[in-house]
């Protein structure tokens, strides 16, 4: 399975494994199999059981950590440093629990894109179509984390000297990391589906052109049936694509949930924190605020992308309604009406444990609901004091 | 296979359509048996058109004095309409129907009135504009009625005593409110007060009225759909295996073999409905936004006044009476045209899963099915309110969930009230 | 006759029935239960069901009453909106109970017939030599019911001890106030395992249309495998595919010029690339060939390797109407367990909303170490609150998830009929496949309370939302009045009264903003 | 009024739209008679690319010189200032995107027209005495023209209530004018699209309605089958048109409707100031000079609005026409076929004009956004209530 694997692809699998967040290995002999896939078990929990250090750590001596001059402030804290465990803790479960899941996702891929035997030199074009194969998760990957990386920096050359927030950074700081990891790849995941879909939404567009330019000269013999047993084949790249589509949903639904909430309580909380530093000092330092920017662009990535998935089904209906059959071939229109019922059974939607749709709807009733809380934090303020 | 849960199969229909068809020949079309009255009240306060009855299944257009009649009876009205508001712009001369407590209540008052005034206004005009429309409707279902007689020699009959029992009601509510009205105010009223009353009433009553005749239509529309699936029910797989097990029974009426004509007539007869749904839906849509509009917002601001009532500690049955028959009537009003549009909605959808269980053997028969399946995939008809929302079984509860959010927004109207007046107090 | 293969469902719902009985929840005839494993109305039954419910009722008013002794002064210390809650909620519980037994009343008849059909799709199955496994359902049964008791006891027991002053000879009544979560959880417990077990009849469709396709792909990974022909026939593909590609990249490098609105008028300038792809297309052209060689083989494979899809098409036909049919039979089962219950879950869910915003609620008024209804003692202690709230949101939370999983195990088949249909490459079945997921389409089954709201996932992100919300309003009104009791003490305080009231009327106001926008049930009405 | 001169009218309204929109240098490209297509010139990019420059540097002057002026009403109010710094900022950022996207997307604009004219040269042609029957087309065109020259009026009008004469400010608010009056051509634009969408849709529906309604002689019957196939691959055409000029323009109608709803609110609640009498000077007139402004933009909104509403219903309209052929039984097999795979089509790919993913476009929404105004508006109000 390992070398129809392009090498963008199996460079961030290796990375995800290496955070300990997909516990799947490409080897084809099953003990080989076996013993990375325990290897990589060990791993993950390794690192959960470090994490949960960390999370009673924090909460054993709350006062070096946490904000505790005021009540709720303390609570918001808390809550937030709460959440961020237990989405933690969730992603691991999910990564030792669903990893056959994942495992059936990679094999539909594998059935996907057959080893190509092809000679070497091909392989240089490679590069630059993989690159731009999967060039949005690229941009959206590497793009936040280093915009991230560039404002942690900023922030410890700036801060402020015996400064409280760097403590509560160091301790928080990897949680972030951990979940925008498994936000990307789960970003990389629907980008993969997004792309198999492409191929297969050009080739039908393919056939699209061949029959309206037949319907201009006489085809070779036999064209309409070569074009029904091409369409056979399509649906069954279809179906294999569904098939990923659901194992995905199965192997990171949860965690996909658990991040958006995750990033949400976050974002709020931290819009609770920004506006009291605004309300109780007169000239805050601002950089303590900027280090959330990025977190404001996690949501967006993912809804927009997995949007952006499940439009592409829709062109290809279109493409596959542009094939003309010739009138008197009734086996042609028979496979398009299949094909286009089997796109009716088999929806491509992808929505975290069936909680909403992700897509733009969702981003607008987030971003409604976190305006409706900073305005609920403006106007209590003064109150929290005597609460 | 449970037994209880099917309708009479149709070989029984066909029995006792039989039957009644030897009874009586039918001289009086059904419609109008059990909503004559809905209809005469309609047609006098110039609703509808004062139509013939050419025959037995047909109505003609109305004579020339009936529609300068109808005319007229409308041009009253909004005369009157024109002086309400005229009342109602100019403070002096009903300034003693608000009486209320605080601004508030007072301003929500106004709205009201001038939301009553809105939609009766938007029913009336609405109504005369659309007259030949709604004759055309009639016409539609009288002729629907005349091919199911021919075809199954049997009368549907449409439940639609609710309509009168509902106008009754709704007299008697607005009757109750006058007098509350005039007793709740301290002094004597004026004319103007009286008139103006009298007027509001009337207009709530026709706006109510007509909402009511439109649930009948689709009652209407519910029980012919009904009749297209009970029939269909027939051809489906698990009536036949049950044909099958009984023995000694005709099978020459209910075998596939009728099944092709049979279909035929059905489609005919669906997309005559489907038609006639959507005409209703067009004619009456804008009257439902306004109507829905009215009715919310009072149903509104009278769980305001109840709740403003149950907290303050003075307690005034008056007020009480009249938040209870405001709440009752307009809840009511609602829940039957919630109701029916989602019945008829239902029966119209379900067409197409009753035809789904139809097993054909032969190719054609198949054919006969997919050719129905095909054109209604993902296209279930709705009954939108002019686009803005769809009204079906959910409305009643969505409107409730809508109103507690706008109670939450008029008590902290009242909360910003009193602290302003608090404030005031503690300046002087 | 299939009578004695199959066994009803119901000789799993032993331990639970005699419960009920034991508590007086269900009317049915216990004899015939016992006898031939039938649910039957009776009359005697009935009664009991009556006096007990009217037993319950008068208990629980006395317990109101006992302990709303307690809340004389509550009235005149709190504000009015607490106190109206509190008498309020009081009652929901109780009503909860009333609506239950009233259905289970309503319904005997159709109980037992919902069973027998149950039965009867079961007798269907296995003619299609299906087996349905059902022996887990005893299990589950009593492992619910063992959850059931024991939260309820935990959640009496600690409450009892800690927060009810035990002097009082009364305050044994306060025993009554479990009954009502108690009979409702083992009503709920006969829905959530009748659900299930339609949900299992649906994944054994599934199943065996997998099966089909499972075959049908050994059979054909066989003869690729096997059989010196099938090799060079299979590696041809990938060489027209190697001879595509190339031609493929530069129509696609065409084409990707312009996407939605593309190649108006294209077929001039692109004559030649399509030409010339379409006589390396030809020489590809013997891959069509390829299942239809299995497809049509004479059954000298199906010795070797068996795939009903191979057979003669009226059998799979057959085969496939008979699935579709039994589909169909127990989509309308889900409909009448959905319209018995239907009155219950709606009251189940408005319970478990306002139960849940009114307990966070009385927890908040407990921090603030304001007086709370009697009744919901139980507030005062964070660790009972969890308890409580995690038994009730669990109870509503299962239901919802068990009907969505349902609803999708029934979508399930449609998907699965497809794959028959794509994996056998056969003109007849396609034909036979369109036929029938015309018809799959218009089998629904969804699980609504009342046609209120769907029982899905959807709804309980809204609701969750609703639940925030609504606490924020309430918080911010007992804010409000305790500024406004302030006030009345003290004039100065005016102005922060201001400041609240004011923040009151953004945070509706924003909230009435959000759920606009949220996927709420009122939605569509804005 | 009578049908030609109708059709007469309106065909000089929308050359005029067209060619104002040229002169603003919005379309780089000009209708060809004999290619029949819209053919892009030399001369009109380079007037486009100048004139766009000079609107720039324009507009950056103005935004200069608009910092210095106070708030239009004078009211003196912090967020009543805030909410028209607000609206002036969106309404000019929108101008840039339209800049922006009108630039990069000219060629995509181009295909946009020439997908139109070819519809219209492939199938409609035929049907030219239906095209001439749709009442509703020129209507719509009138209103929409009305409503843009209502809204240059009352932009107009409000700069004469407004008490200071500069010529400075004279100057200024001609300017401001011209710049908003690029933003109307887009709005028309869009318009003219959802309109022409409409039609076309229109037209089908027509032809396929009086297809099922009389009984077709089986010597048509073929005939019959490639005619509905066309339509199908027709309507298929359309939707996918659609979906592309949505999203050609979905930004810039995004902005202003935002800034649409901005200014209703300021406005309203200006109103509001003016009841509470913290302005001193409070007649009807003054009343009306201000409210205008919401009943026009609220008119040049719903409009849209309601155009898109009716493309949808005429779109599902097709189904149920479809339906009605299910009343005729003699159909050959592949008349069948090709009906099935039109209604297979239409339940596949709907209609929707869908923004940014974010919203659709139909009366439901619109009326979302009339209540996100109100409450808004309420949510000022009570925000003042104290000082009112």
């Amino acid at each position: 399975m390992h070398k129809q694997v392009p090498f963008v692809v199996r460079f961030h699998t290796r990375l995800f494994q290496i955070i300990g967040c997909c516990d799947v290995s490409w080897q084809t002999q099953p003990r080989e199999k076996r013993l990375a896939e325990q290897r990589l078990v060990a791993w993950t929990v390794l690192v959960l059981l470090i994490y949960s250090f960390v999370f009673i750590n924090t909460f054993v001596h709350p006062s070096a950590f946490l904000f505790t001059s005021e009540s709720f402030g303390y609570f918001v804290d808390a809550l937030k440093v709460c959440i961020a465990y237990v989405t933690v803790a969730i992603i691991y479960a999910e990564t030792v629990l669903r990893r056959h899941a994942l495992q059936h996702f990679w094999q539909r891929y594998a059935l996907l894109n057959p080893a190509s035997n092809q000679q070497v030199e091909s392989t240089k074009i490679d590069w630059r179509s993989q690159l731009r194969a999967y060039h949005r998760f690229l941009y959206v990957f590497y793009g936040i984390t280093v915009f991230d990386l560039i404002l942690e920096i900023i922030y410890y050359v700036m801060r402020a000297k015996d400064d409280h927030m760097l403590q509560f950074l160091l301790m928080f700081t990897p949680y972030t990391y951990m979940i925008h990891l498994r936000n990307m790849q789960i970003i990389f995941h629907i980008v993969i589906i997004n792309h198999e879909l492409v191929k297969l939404r050009h080739d039908i567009g393919l056939l699209a052109e061949y029959t309206r330019f037949t319907r201009s000269t006489m085809p070779f013999v036999g064209f309409e049936d070569f074009v029904r047993q091409k369409l056979a084949e399509k649906q069954l790249i279809y179906q294999h694509i569904y098939e990923m589509c659901d194992y995905f949903q199965q192997a990171l639904g949860i965690s996909t949930i658990a991040v958006l909430l995750m990033t949400y309580v976050r974002l709020v909380v931290d819009a609770y924190f920004t506006l009291y530093s605004f309300h109780t000092k007169t000239h805050p330092e601002y950089i303590e605020n900027l280090l959330l920017l990025p977190a404001y662009l996690e949501i967006p990535a993912l809804l927009l992308t997995s949007q952006k998935c499940m439009n592409e089904v829709k062109f290809i209906a279109f493409e596959l309604h542009n094939i003309r059959s010739s009138v008197d071939n009734s086996l042609i229109s028979i496979q398009i009406q299949n094909f286009s019922l089997q796109i009716l059974h088999q929806k491509i939607r992808i929505d975290g444990l069936g909680i909403s749709a992700l897509d733009g709807k969702m981003l607008v009733s987030i971003v409604g609901s976190i305006t409706t809380y900073m305005v609920f934090f403006i106007q209590f303020m003064p109150k929290f004091k005597n609460l | 296979m449970s037994s209880n849960k099917v309708k009479p199969s149709p070989i029984q229909r066909h029995h006792n359509g039989l039957n009644q068809f030897l009874r009586q020949p039918p001289t009086h079309n059904s419609i109008f048996k059990d909503m004559r009255i809905t209809l005469c009240v309609l047609k006098a306060t110039g609703l509808l058109p004062i139509y013939e009855e050419v025959s037995s299944y047909e109505v003609g257009p109305p004579t020339k004095p009936k529609i300068y009649y109808s005319f007229f009876i409308r041009g009253v009205v909004q005369t009157f309409t024109l002086f309400n508001l005229y009342n109602l712009v100019t403070p002096g001369s009903t300034g003693q129907l608000f009486y209320s407590y605080s601004d508030t209540d007072n301003v929500n008052k106004w709205i009201e009135y001038l939301l009553c005034m809105l939609s009766h206004s938007a029913t009336v005009i609405i109504c005369g504009r659309n007259s030949k429309l709604f004759i055309k409707i009639l016409n539609e279902i009288l002729k629907v009625d005349e091919d199911v007689f021919d075809r199954f020699r049997e009368t549907l009959k449409n439940k639609c005593g609710f309509s009168l029992k509902y106008i009754v009601g709704i007299c008697i509510c607005q009757w109750y409110l006058i007098v509350l009205r005039v007793l709740a105010v301290k002094d004597t009223l004026n004319v103007n007060s009286y008139i103006f009353l009298f007027i509001y009433a009337v207009q709530n009553g026709m706006a109510t009225i007509f909402i009511v005749f439109t649930a009948a239509l689709l009652r209407i529309l519910k029980m012919r759909f009904a009749h297209i699936n009970t029939t269909l029910k027939g051809y489906t797989y698990s009536e036949q295996h049950k044909l099958r097990r009984i023995p000694g029974r005709d099978r020459d009426v209910i075998t596939m073999d009728s099944f092709p004509e049979e279909s035929l007539f059905i489609y005919r007869l669906h997309n005559k409905l489907l038609r006639i749904y959507r005409s209703i839906n067009d004619c009456c849509s804008l009257i439902l936004v306004a109507y829905m509009g009215y009715a919310f917002y009072t149903i509104t601001t009278t769980t305001y006044n109840l709740f403003v009532q149950i907290t303050t500690q003075r307690l005034s049955f008056n007020v009480l009476q009249t938040c209870f028959v405001w709440l009752a009537m307009h809840t009511c009003v609602l829940a039957l045209l919630s109701k029916n549009c989602g019945q008829a909605t239902d029966e119209a959808n379900g067409t197409s899963q009753v035809l789904a269980r139809v097993y054909g053997a032969s190719k054609d028969h198949q054919n006969i099915v997919d050719k129905f399946l095909t054109k209604s995939i993902k296209q279930e008809v709705q009954f939108t309110a002019y686009g803005f929302f769809i009204i079906d079984n959910s409305t009643l509860f969505k409107i409730f969930s809508a109103v507690t959010t706008y109670l939450v927004i008029l008590i902290q109207f009242k909360q910003l009230e009193d602290s302003k007046m608090e404030d005031d107090w503690s300046k002087l | 006759m299939a009578h004695q293969t199959v066994q009803p469902i119901l000789v799993h719902f032993g331990t639970l029935f005699t419960f009920c009985k034991l508590l007086g929840l269900y009317p049915h005839d216990l004899q015939a239960f016992r006898g031939i494993h039938t649910l039957q109305s009776s009359k005697i039954g009935t009664a009991i069901v009556v006096v007990t419910m009217l037993a319950v009722v008068v208990l629980y008013n006395l317990l109101i009453y006992f302990f709303s002794s307690e809340d004389h002064d509550l009235k005149a210390s709190q504000s009015t909106l607490t106190f109206v809650i509190g008498i309020f909620l009081t009652y929901i519980g109780l009503g909860m109970m009333i609506t239950d037994q009233l259905s289970a009343l309503r319904n005997q008849s159709k109980t037992g017939e919902l069973y027998e059909r149950i039965r009867a799709v079961d007798e269907q199955l296995l003619k299609e030599n299906v087996y349905v496994d059902i022996s887990k359902t005893a299990k589950n049964i009593l492992l619910m019911i063992v959850l059931t008791v024991v939260s309820e006891l935990i959640i009496l027991i600690s409450t009892y001890i800690t927060l009810v002053d035990l002097t009082d000879w009364k305050s044994i009544l306060w025993l009554f106030s479990c009954f009502p979560t108690l009979y409702n959880s083992l009503d709920k417990i006969w829905f959530a395992n009748t659900l299930s077990a339609l949900k299992q009849r649906f994944f054994v469709i599934n199943t065996a249309l997998e099966d089909m396709v499972e075959s049908h792909e050994r059979l054909k990974r066989w003869t690729e495998n096997g059989g010196d022909g099938g090799g060079q026939i299979f590696r041809r593909p990938s060489i027209a595919n190697v001879s595509i590609d190339p031609s493929l990249e530069y129509l696609y490098k065409e084409l990707t010029h312009m996407e939605a609105v593309k190649a108006y008028n294209m077929a001039r300038n692109k004559i030649s690339p399509i030409a010339h792809s379409l006589n390396s297309f030809g020489d590809a052209l013997e891959t069509p060939k390829k299942p239809y060689k299995y497809t049509s083989q004479p059954p000298t494979f199906n010795m070797v390797y068996e795939s009903e899809l191979n057979k003669d098409i009226e059998k799979v036909e057959e085969k496939l109407n008979n699935l579709c049919q039994l589909h169909d039979e127990i989509c309308e089962i889900g409909k009448l367990v959905n319209e018995l219950w239907s009155y219950p879950i709606l009251v189940l869910m408005a319970y478990g909303f306002l139960i849940f915003t009114a307990q966070l609620y009385f927890l908040y008024c407990a921090t603030q170490g304001q007086a709370i209804p009697s009744l919901f003692r139980s507030a005062k202690s964070a660790t009972i609150t969890t308890i409580f709230l995690s038994y009730t949101a669990g109870k509503c939370i299962y239901l919802i998830y068990l009907s969505w999983k349902t609803s999708l195990e029934s979508k399930r088949t449609g998907i699965c009929l497809h794959k028959c249909g794509v994996v056998a490459d056969n003109n007849l079945l396609y034909e036979i496949v369109n036929h029938l997921s015309l018809k799959l389409l218009n089998h629904s089954v969804d699980f609504s309370a009342c046609g209120f709201f769907t029982l899905d996932m959807e709804t309980l992100y809204g609701v969750s939302g609703g639940i925030t919300s609504y606490l924020i309003i309430l918080i911010q009104f007992n804010l409000a009045a305790q500024q406004a009791k302030d006030a009345s003490n003290a004039a100065e305080t005016n102005y922060n009264t201001m400041l609240t009231t004011e923040a009151g009327n953004t945070t509706a106001l924003m909230d009435y903003f959000t759920t606009t926008f949220m996927p709420y049930a009122q939605t569509d009405l804005y | 009024m009578g049908q030609r001169l109708r059709k007469r009218i309106s065909n000089i309204l929308l050359r005029v739209t067209v060619v104002s929109s040229i002169c603003f240098g919005l379309l780089p490209f000009y209708y060809n008679k004999q290619q029949q297509r819209f053919v892009s010139s030399k001369p009109l990019l380079i007037y486009k690319t100048c004139i766009n420059v000079t609107f720039f540097i324009l507009m950056t002057f103005l935004l200069s010189l608009f910092i210095e002026f106070d708030d239009a009403f004078g009211a003196g109010d912090p967020l009543a200032e805030l909410l028209n710094r607000l609206t002036i900022y969106i309404s000019f950022g929108d101008v840039l995107i339209t800049w922006w996207i009108n630039w990069t997307s000219r060629q995509r604009l181009q295909q946009l027209f020439n997908e139109f004219a070819s519809i219209e040269i492939d199938y409609l042609y035929r049907y030219k005495y239906f095209t001439d029957e749709c009442a509703t087309f020129d209507y719509y065109v009138f209103w929409k023209v009305f409503a843009t020259l209502l809204q240059n009026l009352s932009f107009f009008y409000s700069t004469t209530v407004t008490n200071n004469h500069g010529w400075l400010f004279i100057i200024f608010m001609f300017l401001l004018a011209l710049l908003t009056n690029i933003i109307f051509h887009v709005s028309t634009h869009f318009f003219l699209a959802v309109l022409f969408t409409y039609r076309f849709i229109w037209v089908l529906n027509r032809r396929l309605a009086s297809m099922a309604g009389n009984e077709v002689s089986s010597s048509r019957l073929r005939v019959l089958s490639i005619e509905i196939d066309n339509i199908a691959y027709i309507y298929t055409r359309l939707i996918r048109l659609c979906a592309h000029y949505t999203r050609i323009h979905q930004y810039q109608l995004l902005l202003l409707f935002g800034s649409m709803t901005l200014c209703n609110i300021e406005v309203l609640f200006y109103v509001r100031l003016l009841w509470s009498g913290k302005v001193n000077e409070l007649n009807a007139f003054n009343v009306f000079a201000i409210l205008q402004i919401v009943v026009v933009n609220i008119l040049d909104f719903w409009l849209t609005i309601t155009i898109c509403e009716q493309a949808l219903v005429t779109s599902q309209k097709t189904v149920e026409i479809l339906r009605g052929f299910n009343e005729n039984p003699k159909y050959l097999i592949d008349v069948e076929r090709s009906l099935e795979g039109f209604a297979i089509i239409c339940s596949n790919t709907k209609l929707r004009f869908n923004l940014c993913g974010l919203f659709d476009i139909n009366h439901s929404s619109g009326l979302n956004f009339l209540l996100t105004m109100i409450l808004y508006l309420i949510y000022l109000i009570q925000y003042y209530h104290e000082n009112l």
